[in-house]
């Protein structure tokens, strides 16, 4: 008798209010309400009606402990609505429906107000670019020594001696990750020592697009070298587009061919091992370069130099010395520096109450 | 022992056994299953390119589609068929009409989600607050946290020698570099064990039936 | 038309898919949807074409210049027309057809010769690791002494051994995954992320064009 | 050249012959090994054996492929097996992208064995691939018949008991996802955030140390990490007294910490032998 008196209590929510999803393309309304305090909630029914109709239809139910819900299904933009909520029992009984909200509309943002920052930030490395590309002609930066790159002349040498041809994998992936671009920038003035030296490179691909572009990167420090005739199409192939396919075709090439120069140089996943430590069988000097963070301790282990993370990048300005390449390298830094000044403030902002910095760089 | 009747299950464990053969050396048995699986993989590339790709977004709507806007799909159409011109010498310059249309897409598209995913994501999370700095033990661990993201940062500081303060930071950041370099090597060690342990379990349990 | 307009090309591209993640517009969600989920696809698809000749001619030439070891070749060209049948079997009018259909299955070709193959593969990995562990794990230095007690106390604390070995183990190990190895992971990640993002300025500026296979 | 020289320059095959001979070995005579149970593992058993006599059902989310299998189908069966032996109403759903369903089918044909008297409809449903990816998680939500239509089998969901009751998350007790990929946060985001449901999650090795902080906020009930998480929820359906089969993880498990054992003596060796030879070179 007692607990269905206290049931007949459930509470409706209160102060319910609906408004237009901010920065969306439309189509979604946000509906809040306060909580009803209640052990026997179980959570919330939410309905909705277009003005002028009479009826609610329930569109969602959430669980206690939640005071919003996003509806996002069946909504039309420019169409009025009403919204209203009722408490749910833990044994099936409702409350009253709450006080509808006034009316409420959906329409599409013509701009993300909320990702500002993204903006702003974007603006700044900008500027930064092409303030240090530009200040860079005709002026010498530095650039410190990265050590896997002081080697790559040797290991082109140290084919060049022995007789054997070099293996150069562009990595994994497709054009669309930097890497693979940063590692084309590496593969022009490799190919084009290998050219000087009359040494055969043999460049296996997994991506169709990385095929083409390896081919006329190649086709061209050929020319460069002068030696256009040397060049060999079918040295620089497409192996094969999975995974561990590609892998058991260089294993292969590898024993094989016997290369004496190993140079992974791109984006690598799991196989990154499997090459490796197939190279290191073979007795290849072996150069890799990856920013993929979770292959780079296999690369360490197993290969004799690994250029790392950024390094990566900073190396086709380091190889080429271009000035354009070399500018960008002193805008990162300064990025880098901006951004380790900005979180020790931020830190010692936000420790003393005022979190300006960690709002600055808030993503939603 | 049951040994397993069924030809699959043969073909399947003669195919694991030749590539665990490489192993051993190269031989005759790794060459034909790893030419065999580089075949597999281009025809099942085509296969799954073809009713993934080709059908659902080429072919239907062009042959059964019946909005106007499918007419639009002719652009990309034109701008692959581009790429063709590489099997002439004369034309082999078109293939950068497609090349810089995708490498432009996808470059613009990238800006703005890296800076939220590996800047702003990863900045916020080592700016030091109150809740991370609640208990001693905590604030201990933060504190390393945050130094380890600062001299990180700084090893891969390019345009200044690493010396003075510069340079025992970047010292300092190889020390955490290794640390993780070891924390991951070590940590997926148990991952692609689990994998063999899964291949012989195939070998014995569902081959040879040697274990129940 | 062979130099500036791919670069003019790349530039509008860029340009646009930059600004259409910050204009919510249902205009613009369909621009983005209709180049990620069909224009760049359908580009690709021409790609695979030039990949699949690359395959095939590099796999002719052995056979036909008799190169070592040709026959793997041939092997090669049997994979992939297996796969093809099975593939489009059902397609093939007539009694050959449904013969293929019926005895190379698409899905028993995927389940017993390639997923197999592929497994077995990636188990290498396995060995390697091992062989590769008692190959460079050596105190050296500091840092390589410093990757290898890491390695070592990660690997004991993440099997029931290590935890019955000393309680506290897994919980040394947690923190090691969630304090320094984080720190060093973000801070590569920061580099990268601003490495990244000049590559992809440069290309859309045209500075960075190495991708266009020289000039 | 003294032995050390020699054990360093030792050819590596010999090291592939041990690492093959540390697996084999205690797949053919299992160790026995104790299982430890951690408390993420626990929590999840326990909130499902909870379920029982509940009205309500668990739904697993099949969200692998073959090359994750080895670690992630035995949670598959454990979990199966579990909701059979306590008459859990459990429907089995073959994962956001189509070529995981096979994974799915695998796992319910081998926990069906030991449970002649479950009955499909009733006791489980198999659902099957429909295109959507997180779409399909948040129209759950709303219906799962108006998602799916049908079963994996071609039956109408609305002509089966048990999808005919259970439609959308309010009769789902838990969701559990297995996948090594990122998929269980979509869960997270879209299930739980939104819809309130609980989340499980059993993941590889490799992505359990990615998902520990959703552990300890709670947006996950429950953990199972990789072969390790596998082989202790089979060892508690065997404390409990229910058929676990061949414990496949669990046999993996000696083989894991033998091969672990073994990797770490190999490190211990080389050093000293390193040691050894330096030290002698450093007095010649």
């Amino acid at each position: 008798m007692l607990i269905l008196l206290i049931i007949g209590l459930l509470e409706p929510p209160s102060y319910v209010r609906a408004y237009d999803r901010p920065n969306d393309g439309g189509g979604a309304i946000v509906i809040e309400w306060e909580s009803v305090s209640d052990t026997l909630l179980k959570g919330y029914e939410i309905f909705r009606r277009k003005v002028g109709e009479e009826e609610f239809r329930k569109v969602a139910y959430v669980a206690r402990g939640r005071n919003s819900f996003v509806n996002s299904i069946g909504i039309k933009d420019g169409v009025k609505y009403e919204y209203a909520v009722r408490s749910v029992g833990i044994d099936g009984s409702y409350s009253d429906l709450s006080i509808p909200a006034p009316p409420v509309v959906s329409y599409p943002q013509w701009f993300k107000k909320n990702k500002i920052n993204t903006l702003l930030a974007i603006a700044i490395y900008f500027f930064l670019l092409v303030y240090f590309t530009q200040a860079a002609k005709g002026r010498e930066l530095f650039i410190r020594r990265i050590a896997g790159l002081d080697h790559l002349e040797e290991a082109v040498g140290r084919a060049t001696e022995m007789g054997k041809p070099i293996l150069y994998v562009p990595g994994l992936s497709g054009l669309s990750d930097i890497a693979t671009i940063a590692s084309i920038n590496i593969l022009s003035p490799v190919a084009k020592k290998a050219a000087e030296y009359d040494t055969p490179i043999i460049v296996p691909n997994r991506d169709p697009i990385v095929t083409m572009v390896a081919q006329e990167v190649v086709k061209e420090a050929y020319t460069e070298a002068g030696r256009p005739d040397a060049f060999k199409r079918e040295n620089v192939f497409f192996l094969s587009d999975s995974q561990f396919a590609y892998a058991a075709g260089v294993d292969g090439i590898m024993v094989r061919e016997r290369p004496a120069t190993n140079l992974f140089i791109g984006m690598f996943y799991a196989e990154s091992l499997i090459l490796a430590e197939t190279g290191n069988m073979t007795g290849a000097i072996q150069i890799a370069g990856t920013d993929a963070v979770a292959q780079l301790p296999f690369f360490i282990t197993a290969c004799d130099y690994t250029i790392m993370g950024e390094e990566l990048y900073a190396a086709s300005a380091y190889l080429s010395r271009d000035p354009k390449l070399v500018g960008s390298i002193k805008a990162q830094d300064w990025g880098k520096a901006i951004l380790m000044g900005l979180a020790f403030i931020g830190s010692i902002l936000s420790l003393l109450n005022i979190d300006v910095v960690l709002k600055m760089f808030a993503t939603i | 022992m049951h040994i397993s009747t069924n030809p699959w299950v043969w073909i399947a464990a003669i195919l694991t056994l030749a590539i665990y053969s490489f192993l051993y050396k190269d031989n005759p048995f790794y060459k034909f299953a790893e030419h065999l699986f580089m075949g597999l993989s281009i025809g099942y590339g085509a296969v799954v390119l073809w009713y993934n790709s080709i059908i659902p977004r080429l072919w239907n709507p062009l042959a059964h589609g019946t909005s106007p806007s499918r007419f639009y799909l002719l652009i990309p159409i034109a701008i692959g068929l581009l790429s063709f011109g590489i099997f002439s010498k004369k034309y082999s310059w078109l293939i950068k009409y497609p090349l810089a249309f995708s490498v432009g897409a996808y470059a613009g598209f990238s800006i703005p989600v890296t800076f939220e995913a590996s800047i702003f994501e990863q900045i916020s999370g080592t700016i030091l607050t109150k809740q991370m700095m609640a208990t001693p033990w905590l604030a201990i661990s933060n504190l390393i946290m945050f130094v380890g993201v600062i001299t990180t940062i700084t090893y891969f500081y390019f345009s200044k020698h690493h010396k003075g303060l510069l340079g025992k930071s970047a010292r300092t950041g190889i020390v955490f570099l290794m640390l993780a370099f070891g924390a991951s090597f070590g940590y997926t060690v148990m991952a692609r064990i689990s994998l063999l342990i899964g291949r012989m379990q195939f070998l014995l349990h569902d081959w040879l039936g040697i274990i129940k | 038309m062979r130099r500036t307009f791919p670069l003019v090309i790349a530039f509008t591209m860029g340009l646009l898919m930059m600004i259409q993640y910050f204009i919510p517009h249902p205009i613009s969600q369909k621009f983005y949807k209709i180049m990620v989920q069909q224009w760049l696809i359908i580009i690709s698809i021409f790609f695979y074409v030039f990949a699949w000749r690359s395959f095939g001619l590099y796999h002719i030439n052995k056979i036909k210049r008799r190169k070592e070891g040709w026959w793997a070749s041939v092997v090669a060209f049997v994979g992939v027309f297996f796969m093809l049948l099975a593939g489009f079997g059902d397609r093939i009018p007539g009694g050959i057809g449904h013969f293929i259909y019926k005895y190379f299955n698409f899905d028993d070709l995927y389940n017993y010769m390639f997923a197999p193959l592929q497994a077995t593969m990636f188990s290498l990995l396995a060995f390697f690791i091992a062989s590769a562990a008692f190959r460079a794990f050596k105190a050296r230095t500091m840092e390589a002494t410093l990757l290898l007690v890491t390695a070592t106390i990660v690997m004991l604390g993440r099997v029931p051994l290590g935890a019955s070995m000393w309680k506290g183990l897994p919980k040394v190990v947690e923190w090691i995954l969630m304090y320094p190895n984080m720190a060093a992971q973000r801070g590569i990640m920061i580099g990268v992320g601003l490495g990244m993002i000049a590559t992809s300025m440069k290309i859309i500026l045209g500075i960075e064009r190495s991708y266009l296979g020289g000039e | 050249m003294g032995f050390w020289d020699r054990f360093l320059k030792i050819d590596r095959r010999w090291v592939f012959l041990v690492v093959w001979i540390a697996v084999v070995i205690p797949l053919l005579k299992p160790l026995g090994l104790p299982t430890h149970i951690t408390p993420p593992v626990k929590k999840l058993y326990d909130y499902i054996d909870r379920m029982e006599g509940e009205d309500k059902a668990v739904f697993l989310s099949f969200d692998f492929d073959p090359s994750t299998m080895p670690e992630l189908l035995p949670m598959g069966v454990a979990i199966i097996r579990h909701c059979f032996a306590k008459k859990i109403p459990i429907i089995v759903y073959g994962g956001l992208y189509p070529q995981f369903v096979g994974m799915a089918k695998m796992a319910i044909d081998m926990a069906k064995t030991d449970f002649p008297d479950i009955v499909y409809g009733k006791d489980y449903v198999f659902l099957g691939y429909v295109p959507g990816l997180s779409l399909v998680i948040l129209s759950i939500g709303e219906s799962i018949q108006g998602t799916f239509g049908n079963d994996y089998f071609g039956n109408r969901l609305d002509t089966l008991p048990l999808t005919m009751h259970v439609d959308n998350y309010e009769k789902i007790g838990i969701v559990v996802d297995l996948s090594g990929s990122s998929i269980p946060a979509s869960w997270v985001a879209y299930a739980y955030q939104r819809y309130g449901c609980r989340i499980g999650c059993g993941t590889t090795a490799v992505s359990a140390a990615q998902y520990y902080p959703y552990l300890q906020t709670g947006q996950f009930v429950g953990m199972l990490g990789g072969l390790k998480g596998a082989a202790e929820y089979e060892e508690l359906l065997e404390r409990n007294g229910i058929p676990t089969g061949r414990r496949t993880a669990t046999i993996g498990m000696d083989a894991q910490s033998v091969v672990h054992l073994l990797i770490i003596l190999l490190i211990i060796l080389g050093n000293i032998g390193y040691f050894y030879v330096r030290r002698r070179e450093r007095r010649a």
